[in-house]
């Protein structure tokens, strides 16, 4: 069982790596918020499996609920995309 | 013996469940535009993951290791499963109807669109 | 006993093919032509990680780790619900 | 590869993968122009760290079997579910840390979103060049 | 009152069912945390009382029968889409109109569920006022407006007017 | 989009070789398989009724560390908090009240469901909240998680619909404001107790404790309720609920009316 839970921590790792990525070079701001959900996401599941349910129940709400709803509103009242 | 047969066929469904997931995800990079992809979205949520959970419920029930939480695990795999039968539907009507009022993207792969005439057949 | 530990090498089996499934979502995500393809991409991710935590939580045998799923499950509706806002309304509280 | 350089390979994976998701969106905060993708990136850095907290709370058991939450179960305990559970739970310190860190997080990054919001309708720009630009314009008018 | 009580009760039930035992103390807050809830909520959720009986409990029942047996079907045939060697060629997408005829939210909200839940079938829009729902199908089989609700949404509908209406 | 992914998948290859590197060389972290001393001493003393002058009678020990082994630290946390919620309210003073008369929302569909699942997700908040000290959960998940119902309210229903229900800025205020205050009390509580029996006792006092005789009871026949930390949660929790709602009623205020405050206000000065 340790041995499934180390191969998932690694794929969700990597993946976290590629969300985050994507969130910080995208231009669109609105995808940038889906990619970080994404790496929000991924994160929980890490900290699921490094056994932190306390961790996971107030990083879901908060990261995968409520950050995505501040930064819509911003980029709603704000224009979308990033100048460069 | 009984429990050893529900948790067999509690696993088959999982197995079973995983596959529909993998071909979700198949149908979610091959299909050609939102909407179509949408339907593949439904397969991954009702084959790949109200068919599992009810595997799951069926496991954890048969499990008899577990000692008394095994009811609390199938319920709460039984209550996620209703949950997910309620939200997933109402989430992709959702980003469908928003991403064609918004017309990203616009439906390309279409024989027939009665839908245009009421949305952009007035004011448009 | 046997239909026992039967039943467990068969779930163990269908682990690598959600890890897959998984990753093929994570393509969609990065491929996905507009915002909409990606927010579906994410949800088919969520709520199949939710299954995927309530059968370790099975599997580990932990059993209030499944109220996680239970929240995830609830969650990532949100996502969608918002994005579909940002899309149809001029402003996402009204 | 035995199980036990199996693990440490793979927090050594996830460190690494903490630090560089850091590094990365340091690199947002500092080098992207959009206000919004500054918050964007400090979002994911503030996680990242936590993150890394979380992770010096992982342990490995003897027999190499998986851990388990740092809840006890059993009330009252036993002694000998004491031992077991002496034995296999995780470093209970770090997750009570980062639990109020994430929710002030939050906080203030709603209080960052708000102060955003308030400079796009004064200056109508969130670009971080052109509010500079603008400030050093104001400043030789004067 | 009754609403009162089915909102309690439902709320009872995921309570008890989140927290996963039944001791004294999750009764005594379980029962506090869902008198509070029933009396916010009660009046949004149920907005006529009169029809909470036990046969539309038993309706539900049979509903179900009929969903899974439609979803096994659709499962199948877009199963065959995906694993089709030219996917575009294999499909024949297009947004028809479904005219319904069901009074209550909650009503419209099953069929419209139901049928977004079958793969193949996806609800983009629904009006109101014409009482049609604009459903996105991925083989159009037929345009007779009769033969695509036949197909689509008959057996959902007559359910979910038995359960709510 | 192909670079990206290449630049992507690039870095998650260089993130396999250096933990590989690492793992053979010396620069490994380390992974400990016995407990630290300090995590040892949390783990055998959070419920052990052997050692009641250390004990916080918790079997949740992460509850156990926040609300009593680091209490005030925690209380000043949530003050930190409060500091933001009120740095939000006051930058956007003067624009608070000028809510829409009317709400745009979703379809017929999202609502009756969004109606369905915020019941659920209350009662799931309270669930976690209330068994804080049992299962993984307290004030603040509970809070985050009814924080959420809000959000979705307000995205399914609009702004207008919420106010017409009466949760607006001065309820979430007031209930927010009850919270805090709560939460100070049932801090003191010890304390008092102590004053009027004529003995000696902590702030953030939980079980007895040396030369500070009296405690909150951590049992109630029999069903645990682990002293203070059972309010703590409580009203931690409702205050962070409505400092959420605050924060997103005050964001969601409509664009044109506040711009028009803001720059006439500006101009005034």
């Amino acid at each position: 069982m340790l041995f499934l839970e180390l191969v998932l921590c690694l794929v969700a790792a990597l993946v976290s790596l590629v969300g985050t990525y994507l969130a910080i070079v995208e231009k669109d701001l609105l995808k940038a918020v889906v990619f970080s959900a994404l790496q929000s996401t991924a994160y929980a599941f890490i900290y699921y499996l490094l056994m932190a349910p306390d961790i996971a129940l107030v990083y879901i709400p908060v990261a995968v609920g409520l950050y995505p709803l501040l930064l819509v509103i911003a980029i709603r009242k704000c224009g979308r995309f990033e100048e460069v | 013996m009984i429990e050893g047969v529900l948790m067999l066929v509690g696993s088959v469904l999982i197995l079973v469940g995983s596959l529909f997931d993998l071909l979700a995800a198949l149908g979610l990079l091959r299909l050609p535009d939102l909407y179509t992809r949408i339907h593949a979205l439904t397969m991954g949520t009702i084959g790949g993951a109200v068919l599992p959970l009810i595997g799951v419920a069926l496991v954890a029930a048969g499990w008899v290791e577990l000692g008394s939480y095994r009811w609390y695990l199938a319920g709460a795999a039984i209550v996620t499963a209703i949950l997910i039968l309620m939200l997933a539907p109402a989430g992709s009507h959702a980003i469908a109807r928003a991403a064609y009022r918004a017309r990203s993207p616009s439906p390309s792969y279409v024989v027939i669109d009665e839908l245009a005439k009421k949305v952009r057949g007035g004011g448009r | 006993m046997e239909l026992r530990d039967l039943a467990v090498s068969i779930v163990m089996l269908s682990i690598p093919i959600y890890v897959l499934a998984f990753l093929l979502y994570v393509v969609r995500i990065v491929k996905g032509p507009t915002v909409a393809d990606m927010v579906i991409a994410v949800d088919a991710l969520g709520y199949d990680l939710a299954v995927f935590l309530t059968i370790l939580a099975v599997l580990f045998r932990v059993p209030f780790l499944v109220a996680v799923a239970m929240v995830l499950a609830l969650w990532i509706y949100a996502l969608d619900i918002y994005v579909a806002k940002y899309l149809e309304a001029k402003e996402v509280g009204a | 590869m035995d199980l036990e350089t199996f693990a440490k390979f793979v927090i050594n994976v996830v460190a690494v993968v903490l630090v560089l998701n850091a590094a990365i969106a340091l690199y947002g905060l500092l080098a992207r122009p959009n206000l919004l993708k500054k918050i964007i990136a400090l979002t994911i850095f503030s996680d990242s760290i936590n993150s890394f907290a979380i992770l010096i709370g992982f342990r490995l058991v003897k027999g190499f079997e998986n851990p388990v939450p740092p809840v006890i179960t059993s009330v009252p305990p036993s002694e000998s579910y004491a031992r077991w559970f002496l034995a296999k739970s995780v470093d209970p310190l770090p997750q009570a840390l980062v639990l109020t860190a994430i929710v002030i997080n939050l906080a203030v990054t709603a209080f960052l979103v708000a102060l955003a919001i308030q400079i796009y309708r004064v200056s109508g720009t969130l670009d971080a060049r052109t509010l500079a630009y603008e400030k050093a314009r104001r400043g030789e008018e004067r | 009152m009754m609403r009162y009580v089915v909102v309690f009760l439902l709320s009872l039930a995921t309570y008890l069912v989140f927290v996963g035992s039944v001791t004294l103390y999750d009764i005594v807050t379980g029962i506090a945390v869902s008198s509070v809830a029933a009396t916010v909520f009660g009046r949004i959720l149920v907005r006529n009382p009169r029809k909470l009986e036990v046969r539309r409990f038993v309706e539900l029942v049979r509903y179900l029968a009929t969903f899974i047996a439609t979803e096994i079907r659709a499962h199948l045939e877009l199963a065959k889409i995906v694993l089709s060697p030219n996917v575009s060629k294999s499909i024949r997408p297009g947004i028809v109109r479904v005219r319904y005829d069901l009074e209550s939210d909650y009503g419209v909200t099953l069929l419209a569920n139901s049928i977004t839940n079958t793969p193949g079938t996806l609800v983009v829009d629904l009006d109101e006022e014409e009482r049609a729902l604009y459903v996105h199908w991925i083989n159009v089989r037929t345009l007779e407006p009769e033969e695509i609700r036949d197909i689509v949404s008959r057996s959902f509908e007559e359910h979910a007017r038995k359960i709510f209406d | 989009m192909g670079s990206r992914l290449l630049a992507a998948l690039s870095m998650c290859a260089m993130a396999l070789a250096l933990a590989y590197a690492l793992t053979v060389g010396v620069f490994s972290i380390y992974i400990p398989i016995e407990l630290r001393p300090l995590a040892k001493i949390l783990v055998t003393s959070a419920y052990n009724e052997s050692t009641p002058l250390f004990s916080s009678m918790t079997p949740e020990i992460v509850t156990a560390v926040v609300w009593d082994y680091r209490g005030i630290d925690t209380f000043f946390e949530v003050a930190v908090f409060y500091v933001a919620i009120v740095a939000t309210a006051a930058l956007f003073r003067g624009i608070e009240r000028s809510a829409p008369r009317t709400s745009v929302g979703l379809s017929t569909i999202v609502r009756t469901v969004t109606r369905i699942v915020a019941l659920m997700i209350v009662v799931v908040g309270s669930a976690i909240i209330l068994h804080g000290h049992l299962t993984p959960g307290g004030g603040f998940q509970g809070g985050a998680t009814i924080a959420v119902a809000v959000a979705l309210a307000l995205v399914a229903y609009g702004l207008a619909k919420l106010v017409e229900h009466r949760i607006d800025y001065e309820t979430s205020l007031k209930v927010r404001s009850l919270g805090l205050l709560g939460l100070s009390l049932s801090a003191c509580i010890a304390l008092i107790a102590a004053l009027i029996l004529n003995t000696n006792a902590y702030v953030f006092q939980n079980q007895p404790k040396t030369y500070a005789p009296i405690g909150l009871p951590y049992a109630v026949d029999g069903v645990l309720i682990s002293g203070t930390v059972l309010l703590l949660n409580i009203f931690d929790g409702i205050a962070v609920a409505a400092g959420f709602a605050l924060l997103l009623i005050l964001l969601s205020q409509p664009e044109d009316v506040a711009r028009e405050r803001v720059l006439s206000s500006e101009g005034g000065e």
